[in-house]
């Protein structure tokens, strides 16, 4: 099985859907000729045709209401957005169409698209290359939102996404696109090649949406994360010496609140991380949902570590990045309490 | 390059107000059959002048004039005035039906109703029609059902929506006309992406859409444009300047400074402007616009110039911005009359006849509308209140189901 | 002093400031010669002239972009988007930029603007004119977000809005623009006129942001509430005859939070209600502030009680609108656990 | 009906890739002194074909012609030749320090120079300018401290930004010179308000905004060009046709169905296509926008013809999707060899001179550079951590004081 990073593996989910689907194309900015500027379509375009991997005006809204059209019509698009910043300018597409038309229509017509879009911080690309947008989808009834955290689970999901018949906001945490960043930006970066999930099978196969995965099992203290924020989750558990469970959610909406309330029931303490600001991010609902279903349970009041209720700055990447020092001191207010 | 002077800040105002006579000097009045029909294949840049005047086949004494005249067999004239007939007589019922009580909301297409009905004699049935909420005619001409669209007005237990949608936002697969949007404009650049569709799988079906004068201010109309000169979509882009967007005129929407026909030109599409209220115009230039995206030559932008007879919505009293009675002094008169008196003047059709059409319109409505009212008006005969939360997903998730059990339901 | 509704407080506001500050000028979709659909700038434009207050093209984006224009020239611009359904054309332009400009260009250019809209069901409205996207603004740093109850509020909220440098959401409940309404949609409709908040000062006056209301004083139980729901949540707690303390919000961002403190630690319970759909709802957010601030004296998990996560359906105003049946049982729940 | 051809999609392509020859046989090349200057109270659709022509001033033996020739005092073009040099050694210092790890990321204006600095020349300084990311000329001419441009560059403590912004997003209301956002084209419809605001003041400041010509397809586009032409908005609005948007061809834009100063005409504001590497007429047509605006008479279009000679970015490899060296061929030439051509043709100017001011450009940018490099770069001396939370609100509320309290600053 060759190892693949995550770019790789996204190339390949697209590949196996292309060969496979006549009905799955993908466009976008610059993801044509030159293979999107992470190079995630690279040679879609000259393996698979002009109008099978194309370029698009700069014009999101745009992109993504062709792709509604598209949908209906029987397609199914995958989108990219060229950075999760720049996802607004088509957020009335995204949210008054494409979550609503098989409500609105009963049924009738529907979307099936998946918007792809690299999201999060660490790579110095200040307040407009940094941000983390979910909760402004999970709030929208109708859309999927899926994060990935390895090569496996990207290409897994990412086809599981292109077959799923309701849009999907797929969210590639650009930090580790080329290997698992564990928040010690100090640390010599790894690359994914010596990491198992980098082991990517070359054919189709999918990982579930709504299903999250337990990556290192734990007696004593429950974290979610999804995204980049697995790995500084594992790293911060593993150099707190504290037996947590680590929970990689994959998806966002529908949350898998099965495995949530399994691991909160048995560990009585919560440790929730995001990049988003804090302020009504996903922690908030994820926060709700454990003290609704494990209230008699809990132990300690659950923690949120995320980013600051600012815009994200150039200078600050590793002061406002929610980096294992902060982890660890959450960690450890829960275990305290 | 100082000591300049100051500058103000101007904000377009319309010709007249309540209490003012009507003043449509500025409306343009080409002669029927003045205006040239290029052939489909032009370059359209070398049309630009169609942005500017004013498409009419129909002359005041009722006759089919130039060469832009379709020559339609009477047959198709006649389906179109019973269309239009129909259309009107569904408006005046439904409307009183909201007065009435027996819905929240109703809105009218008089006046305009060429724009669509003349369309959908050009259209096949399964080209896409992407309306705005105004384009009733084309479910009517279809052929859909009327007691189905009432039943959708009156959100009752037959509305094959479920109750889930405003009244008059219908949707129709199978009839070709997409699931309207509350959202002003989001549906021009899907039927662009739905021609798209059509010609990435070397299928041969069109797709169509309309939005109103003030809806071509928002960035989906540019966006529409622009992707269908880009990708050379074959899709037909109707822009329905009916003079009026709630209490707003034409020249808020940047009508006074170009045609919105003329916003066609920056992005390389042909831009003609036809006569909203003549049928055979209508149906010409639509005509026109569909063999062009059939041959692959990609988009057009068509600009229906007509007026919007009535309130904007039952929730409107247009007598509070616009003079009274505006329509009746309206130079382009009204498509209903003018079809008729064309059909008449080529002894296809006669006033007799046409009082037995108008009669069988109002009876159709009185009909549909007597079943459509024991299958329920709003709040008497919903919809099972669990559908409420059926459709979010294909499947319904956990916390969907679980708030359907919080209700009860 | 005069009894007005909320619509009439809302314009006295308006005309006030029109009246007062030259920088203030006020535009929208038929706001201008008609006065806004909801006739909340009736006769404004007779009174102050065509460059005060006038109509705009249908572009949501372009309005609030010309407004920041302003803003930065040093105008004080009021907006209206003529539903809250429709500002999502415009959320790059407050998510991007009426947000981040104080930030990114460090104080030298601020965008003081009020972007006013009418948000919330109990209309028949159907999906698109009953939206409450209160909770995609309150994520996002910069925004500040307001929702009045009354007259009395909506007219000082309004002027301070104005007032303020900073970019202001204001959200108004149109439900109650006429009159309070306590959810029990089949009693006759009382006109504010009946209520003392209807008496409203004709001058300049303001209610500060930041600050929320206790409007029921009661020791067993905290609900939160803002908007239309304060309505429901009084006749909720006077009809279940529990000893509530109900506070009206007011601001969401930045959010009393002294005041919520200081009332949960008494109650020791809590129910949040609003009208937004339930998952990631700025009720997500209420719930972690509450049980961060307050875990130890919690005797029952908070309750949310919310619009369901649909799209909002017009056959079903009142299955869909959370009444007062549906907050007595989270009430009693909460006060069972 | 049937028995239709099938459709096809159309996916436009640039003539050459990396391994052709650069092909500009496209290229419009009317001669200089050709087009003439219209009036500037000229009905915008009398002048529409200026929006396919090319307005040049500068021919290829360095004389200046034609109607369009703004007359300038050499003070003003060596002025603007020198800003231009400047900018070019700036944009190479900052580029090398970016590929040096001094900084994280960096955009050259390359070949550009003459639409930014032409403007520059024209507006007054409390005019505000609404730039993309490619103006950096605009604050070089307007005397704006280089090395503060790099100390935001570098993200250090002397940072006017305090180390908030990507390198180049500078931001000056004192030099007229507006936030620069990195979200396309957002800030098009703010200069427009911007200058409504003048307007309404019945002051007799203008405002001006560019953006590339990928991003004219947002709808922020529109709604600039849609409220500045029905307000009547004292604005000058700028495409930058380098034709290129990182790896896409001004195709992907449009630009093969239409010329983006034709987008102007939907709108009836007038739309000028000038030749933005002629240094003369970029000042000529944006000194015409400018009376224009500043007689009340509104917007203008321009759209400036020109080339990015390098990479979008320090991020970018031009070499993988288009003809190596392309620039070399670009037929409109360099802006800086153009400039001192004629400024040497008119015998204002010479080699030697210019040798000098070369020299002196570059010795300017490394002394900035040093002062700057002093100051710290990206990482090294960083502006105060507690800044992160400042500035969010004016008042800073609970919630942020209490997380930088939690971040210990
Ligand atoms: C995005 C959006 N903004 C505003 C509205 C409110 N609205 C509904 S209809 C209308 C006027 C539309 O006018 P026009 O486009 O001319 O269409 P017409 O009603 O004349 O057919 C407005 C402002 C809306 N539905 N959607
Ligand atoms: C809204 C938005 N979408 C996408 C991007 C990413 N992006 C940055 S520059 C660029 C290309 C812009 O091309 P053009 O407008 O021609 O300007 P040029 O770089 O040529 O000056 C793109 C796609 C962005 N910054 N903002
Ligand atoms: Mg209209
Ligand atoms: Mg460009």
């Amino acid at each position: 099985m060759p190892a693949m990073n995550m770019i790789q593996a996204l190339n390949s989910a697209l590949d196996v859907m292309l060969t496979k689907d006549p009905n799955v194309l993908t466009f976008g900015e610059d993801v044509g000729f030159f293979g999107g500027v992470f190079r995630v379509t690279d040679g879609l375009q000259k393996k698979h045709g002009l109008t099978r991997c194309f370029d698009t005006p700069i014009g999101e809204a745009g992109i993504v209401a062709v792709a509604i059209g598209m949908g209906a019509y029987g397609l199914r698009p995958v989108v990219e957005i060229q950075f999760a910043d720049y996802i607004y300018p088509a957020y009335d597409q995204l949210v008054s169409e494409a979550a609503r038309l098989r409500y609105r229509s009963a049924g009738d017509f529907t979307a099936p698209m998946t918007v792809r879009t690299p999201y999060g911080g660490g790579i110095f690309g200040g307040q407009t290359h940094s941000q983390s947008p979910e909760a402004l989808f999970t709030h929208v009834a109708g859309l999927k939102t899926v994060v990935p955290s390895t090569p496996y689970d990207a290409k897994g999901l990412l086809i599981a996404a292109i077959e799923d018949d309701d849009p999907v906001i797929f969210l590639e945490p650009k930090r580790i696109y080329n290997g698992p960043f564990d928040g010690y930006h100090d640390r010599p970066v790894q690359p994914w090649a010596k990491h198992p999930a980098s082991e990517v099978p070359e054919g189709h196969y999918t990982v579930p949406l709504g299903k999250a995965a337990v990556l290192r099992e734990g007696n004593d203290l429950t974290v979610l994360a999804y995204g980049t924020m697995v790995h500084v989750a594992l790293a911060s558990a593993h150099d707190a010496g504290i037996d947590a469970e680590v929970i990689d959610l994959r998806t966002l909406v529908p949350v898998d609140i099965e495995a949530i309330v399994a691991s909160v029931e048995k560990t009585g303490r919560c440790v929730i991380l995001h990049e988003a600001t804090r302020t009504s991010g996903y922690g908030a609902e994820l926060v709700a949902l454990v003290q609704e279903h494990c209230f008699h349970h809990l132990e300690a009041p659950i923690e949120r570590v995320a980013g600051w209720d600012t815009p994200y700055p150039h200078a600050f990447e590793w002061d406002y990045f929610p980096g294992p020092k902060r982890v660890i001191e959450a960690m450890r207010r829960a275990m305290e309490a | 390059m100082k000591n300049r002077r100051p500058l103000s800040l101007r904000v377009p105002a319309p010709e007249t107000r309540p209490g003012d006579e009507p003043d449509f000097s500025g409306v343009p009045l080409s002669g029927a059959g003045e205006v040239a029909r290029p052939a489909i294949d032009v370059r359209p840049r070398d049309i630009s002048e169609l942005s500017y005047a004013l498409i009419r086949v129909l002359d005041d004494e009722g006759r089919a004039l130039g060469s832009w005249n379709p020559k339609l067999d009477p047959a198709v004239m006649k389906h179109g005035l019973k269309s239009m007939l129909v259309t009107r007589a569904y408006d005046d019922r439904m409307y009183r039906a909201q007065r009435q009580g027996k819905t929240s909301f109703y809105m009218k297409s008089t006046g305009e109703e060429a724009v669509s009905v003349g369309a959908a004699a050009v259209l096949e049935r399964d080209d896409m029609c992407f309306p705005s909420y105004r384009q009733q005619g084309l479910l009517i001409s279809r052929g859909y059902p009327l007691k189905t669209m009432m039943c959708q007005v009156y959100s009752n237990a037959e509305d094959p929506l479920k109750g889930r949608q405003l009244p008059i936002m219908y949707s129709s697969k199978e009839f070709g006309f997409f699931t309207i949007s509350g959202n002003l404009g989001t549906q021009f650049p899907q039927a662009v992406g739905w021609a798209m569709a059509s010609a990435y799988k070397g299928d041969d079906r069109i797709a169509a859409s309309w939005v109103g004068e003030g809806t071509t201010a928002e960035g989906d109309f540019h966006h529409a444009c622009n992707f269908a000169s880009v990708y050379r979509a074959p899709v037909i882009l109707n822009v329905v300047n009916n003079q009026w967007a709630i209490s707003s005129y034409q020249g808020i929407a940047g009508g006074d400074e170009a045609t919105f026909a003329s916003r066609a030109i920056g992005y390389g599409l042909p831009g003609l402007r036809v006569d909203g209220n003549d049928f055979l115009a209508v149906y010409a230039v639509t005509q026109w616009a569909a063999e062009r995206a059939r041959a692959n030559l990609g988009a057009t932008l068509i600009e229906h110039y007509t007026f919007r007879a009535e309130g904007h919505s039952t929730s409107d009293d247009p007598n509070r911005y616009r003079p009274a009675d505006a329509w009746k002094s309206w130079p382009l008169g009204d498509p209903i009359a003018r079809l008729k008196k064309h059909l008449i003047a080529i002894k296809a059709w006669s006033e007799a006849e046409h009082e037995a059409a108008e009669k069988d319109a109002v009876e159709q409505v009185r009909a549909a509308n007597k079943e459509a009212e024991a299958a329920g008006t709003l709040g008497t005969h919903p919809p099972s209140v669990k559908t409420m939360f059926e459709d979010v997903f294909k499947e319904m998730p956990w916390h969907i189901r679980r708030q359907r059990q919080e209700a009860g339901v």
